[in-house]
């Protein structure tokens, strides 16, 4: 799960690193109002889930209260790589001297959290790492002990030659290791970590990804997801429990297994079609699920055709067919819908569809180039 | 012969008691597992079916059966406890079945299980499954036969679906094990392909990897330098939109890797057969057991 | 530094354990006044750095308020093992099922936090430890992992039979750990943990001792020491930054190191003699810690004679030198003294003794059997 | 031949600008000791007295000058991560001089200094010195000369004491080691009496302990079984009250194991030499020395 930088913030502040005051808008006389509060110049940021908002103008100066309003105008509403702006955190301008970047993330190499930390931050820091790599530190953190002082240190100083600023630095990843930590992240970053011309180190913007497996054990966190930042479908998907990604394709899958979704995906393609999502049902047997995947399937336009791939281990394939026939009793399907089962009850399973009217196959790339045919208009 | 798991097999169930552990416990004691406890706390004295005998913990469990190996269906926000419980408790070999662990559990659990020289697969994987000698996980015995292929793979219907298909063209496994697709788990591809070049009876491996990381390119570095025996390679996700950005983060530490055209230019390295689709596995593998 | 049990059972309320209400109260009004507050029977219990107040008749149940009166009356300004009861403690007495035994110590074997629990808790833990060791379960914490639930559970199932009440004690045994760790314990423990006739864990009495290491670093922990509970010389030379114990010879030794220092009190009396203290005036060059020592010795009747025994390594042996003559200028001595010195500035050292009319010697036997024979009345 | 440091050991000097630290640092340099290098954040780039270069951490230290031991002279709050600092860096031999340092953080430096293979000895300890050689730590070198008797001890002054009888009497040293009366300490007796019969040069020892633990009934049990050379032992602390804190946090004496009689008993037992005074040590290894 993504956290807004606001969130973020609010979160790392928490752990003691300095940034900047700033508030949430949702309307440009409130981006007015805090940035008359604040008496200062203010940067209007939009809060959404994409990288660039920068680029794609998501991110003002303000040197006024009136200029502020007039910025959230713009920003607020605004569309960047598909999403709408719906909010925007309005936050006192800083004084930039200097910009660095520090970061965590779980490292599958090291299978330990690893620190990335470089003084050349900003928005440029994926050219930097590419270009020039020897200029980023890599410093993996062994859990069972946290993140000592001395390799904070050694951060600090690969960051800047001045003792104080690197204390201060190792003193911000310290904090930010901690809500790392603590927040059940994946990924946690502090980019620009700015030095004001007057010495003084703030964290200019903070991203967060929470480990959606964490949730459950984190409410305070969980109840920070913001659904209106997100694609409705997939937020369907979530909370009926499945794992749903949108995609632009003709061909609905609904798979059980995510390497098996993935397989089914590469083999619509392989076969010249184009899948419409991704789709895991998951491991467990439940009927429900099934529906809700129609549900969230059908509700797509785009979608020609409907394909099942279900191979029944833990899933058993009449609980599949069970599902099938209820949702398309409640709803009959406008599409046409290519069913492919084996594994666990395949017997019963058949014998469900059969009476239902349904025909199923046991073969999976003879039901894949089905489902394309049909997508395409075939029979 | 075989790896990991055979007929010497002494399986302790965590979690025995649950839905999905009582199922699968059934279905391991059904294919000939000697599935010779179950932990299930507060349940200790009990009798799983009314012949297993049930502990309150894994290590009365072993101390009384002998147990040296555990597979744990226990919800994700205890699973990392019955991994730490079991490498403890002085079994050899634990499986994780469950699904949806927190990645930063595992950061602490894979330095524990090391240091205690216990071998940990999973979490988030089917288990695995040395044809008509053991199963410990899910895989669906039906599917599988004894013969000369070992299998690993990164997910489970996935590897079904191949076993399946292998199984149906006549062509037998030694085990199949499937590692799990978490971005942090106990064994990798590497671990299992050094087992199979040793185990004498394994004649070909089947491998399916995935999108992400950089696991399968380290395993076919593996193949090329250290095997003799034949590989054939999958990766699943070749149409997968490149993953939503984690971030600077993310893209500074992975870069340009773990995209599907990446890995199979390193099996191709390696001189591995490549499956295009699951099927092709049937007869990429018939030509190399010769 | 020991902790008082109220002080101990605040701390770990702190951690979410279960402990009946309670106050201090330093007079039997006070005490009144709790006991009608908690309008139930209620305990008065001693708070001395010492075991064995229960046999002592510092510990009472009261049934009413006039009766925790009449107690505390009785129990204030009683004198147990030589400490005066200058507070008690007035809590809300418990119904006692059964009486179990929760307790963490440093262990020096393993190297690591050990737990020992027993379900046979209560006054005679000792006896249980000594006559019946299978009766108590010795667990070792892996503080880079921290008590894991299994281990927790371990225990639990140790102590009690009932899954119920064992996930209660393994609760505990977390929530005292984590005060034991964030505390800067040596040790902590919870005796008796009981059970209540309705099946509720109720953590009875408390007991934490702090490593003196961490003080510095605790401050709100640092802040629980009750000096009116201590020696006051002990006081005196702590506050000196002496480590001084105060015994009931006539030989008063001021030894720089530890080990040196109870080799010197072996020394003697092994010649005879008794010591009158353990005192260590540590590693650093101060004339000021010498000077201290002094004064905290000559306040002590029982001295006969003052011996220094100074290997000067760090201590710089012409540092002590001018400590004793400072000292003796300004409050000069009662009783005669033998000064041992070798070391770094030795020399120096020498001439400034004997330019003020010391004499002192360079070895550690003379100088021992010197001390011994002045104290008891010789030349 | 001596134990743990030599000719060739080559040191950094962690808080080499502080009080202690640049005292202990000149002393060191003129017995002769190969200072490679200093550490004191904030400094790196400078020289101490004029000739050590001074880094801001040990990694730039030991990368730059090739340090294989380091010595510390931290306040106790940064001990920890010092010891740490230098165990990560690639030292082989790490020496904790500071006296205060928090137990509970030694049960996290401990298991981390074991995962690097590295030896630490103190904290809360003189530090060792082979006489002519080299001398990592506080022991005076003056009262010490190159000899055949190996000298490992709780306490510090204690030593001093000891060896400058030793050595007035013409009774020289291979290595002197102070291993810290703290109750958790990186090196014990067992491991420098190892190191004691395994070193040629090393014809007795001699070993003085105290009160508290069971460290030194350990040792004797190792004499008894493992050692071909002579040793005598010393305890300190035989007429302390118990239960009191003797300045060690090791002085405590818990149950009814680590008292003075216990541990003496444990020595005769060894057959041990055992020196009822300090003095006592020169005739009692001089006997042994023949």
């Amino acid at each position: 799960m993504n956290l807004h930088e606001y969130q973020a913030k609010d979160i790392l502040r928490g752990y003691g690193v300095n940034i900047p005051p700033g508030k949430v808008a949702t309307t440009p006389a409130e981006a007015e109002a805090i940035a008359k509060e604040y008496g200062t110049a203010v940067m209007v940021k939009a809060q959404v889930h994409v990288g660039g908002r920068g680029k794609a103008g998501g991110v003002k100066f303000c040197k006024t209260p009136a200029d502020a309003k007039e910025k959230a105008t713009a920003i607020l509403g605004m569309d960047i790589k598909g999403l709408t702006v719906e909010k925007v955190l309005v936050t006192v301008a800083a004084d930039i001297g200097s910009e660095a970047y520090v970061g965590i993330i779980v490292d599958r190499a090291t299978k330990k959290p690893v620190f990335m930390v470089s003084a050349a931050g900003g928005i440029d820091i994926e050219q930097v790492a590419a270009e020039t790599p020897e200029k980023i530190l890599y410093v993996p953190v062994d859990p069972r002990y946290g993140l000592p002082t001395y390799d904070a240190m050694r951060m600090g100083f690969f960051l800047f030659g001045d003792v104080k600023l690197a204390r201060g630095a190792a003193k911000i990843m310290q904090q930010l290791y901690a809500a790392f930590m603590a927040s059940g992240c994946s990924l946690a970053e502090i980019n620009p970590l700015v030095v004001t011309p007057t010495g003084e180190l703030i964290a200019v913007d903070g991203k967060m990804v929470i480990d959606d497996n964490e949730l459950d054990r984190l409410p305070a966190i969980a109840a920070l997801r913001d659904v209106s930042s997100e694609e409705p479908s997939e937020v369907d998907a979530r909370n009926a429990n499945l794992t749903f990604i949108k995609l632009d394709g003709d061909v609905g899958c609904v798979v059980n297994g995510a390497g098996l979704a993935m397989a089914t995906m590469d083999l619509v393609k392989y076969y010249g079609g184009e899948p419409a999502n991704f789709l895991d049902i998951g491991g467990s047997s439940n009927p429900e699920k099934v529906v809700n995947a129609l549900r969230i399937i059908t509700a797509d336009p785009n979608v020609k055709a409907i394909l099942f791939n279900i191979f029944g281990g833990i899933t058993r394939t009449d609980d599949v067919a069970n599902g099938i026939v209820t949702a398309t009793k409640a709803n009959p399907l406008k599409v046409p819908i290519v069913i492919r089962l084996t594994g666990t009850n395949e017997e019963i399973a058949m014998r469900i569809l059969t009476e239902n009217g349904f025909s199923a196959s046991s073969d999976m790339d003879e039901a894949v180039q089905k489902a394309v045919a049909l997508a395409k208009g075939g029979k | 012969m075989s790896v990991f798991i055979d007929k010497n097999t002494k399986l302790v169930i965590q979690g025995i008691t649950g839905r999905d552990g009582s199922f699968h416990a059934k279905q391991m004691m059904e294919y000939g597992t000697q599935v010779v406890a179950g932990v299930t706390p507060g349940k200790g004295g009990q009798k799983f079916e009314g012949t297993v005998p049930i502990f309150n913990t894994v290590m009365d469990a072993v101390k009384a059966t002998g147990a040296n190996t555990s597979v744990i269906y226990v919800p994700p926000p205890f699973a990392a406890d019955a991994i730490m419980e079991a490498a403890a408790a002085g079994v050899q070999l634990v499986v994780c079945i469950t699904e949806g662990v927190p990645v930063l559990d595992m950061t602490k659990v894979y330095p524990f299980v090391k240091e205690k020289g216990v071998r940990l697969i999973g979490p988030n994987c089917p288990g695995l499954i040395t044809p008509g000698e053991s199963k410990v996980g899910i895989i669906p015995g039906r599917i599988c036969m004894p013969g000369p292929v070992g299998v690993v793979s990164r997910s489970g219907t996935l590897t079904y679906e191949i076993v399946y298909q292998l199984t149906r063209a006549g062509i037998g496994q030694t085990t199949c094990v499937g590692i799990g697709g978490d971005p942090i788990n106990g064994t990798n591809f590497i671990d299992c392909l050094e087992a199979f070049e040793k185990d004498p009876k394994t004649k070909a491996v089947a491998m399916m990897g995935e999108i992400g990381g950089t696991d399968e390119q380290e395993a076919a570095e593996f193949v090329k330098k250290h095997m003799k025996k034949p590989v054939v390679g999958f990766i699943a996700g070749q149409t997968a939109p490149p993953g939503r950005r984690m971030g600077h983060a993310g893209a500074i530490i992975s870069g340009s890797s773990g995209t599907a055209a990446e890995k199979l230019e390193a099996f191709a390295a390696a001189g591995m057969g490549i499956a295009k689709r699951p099927k092709d596995f049937v007869e990429l593998i018939r030509a190399r057991l010769g």
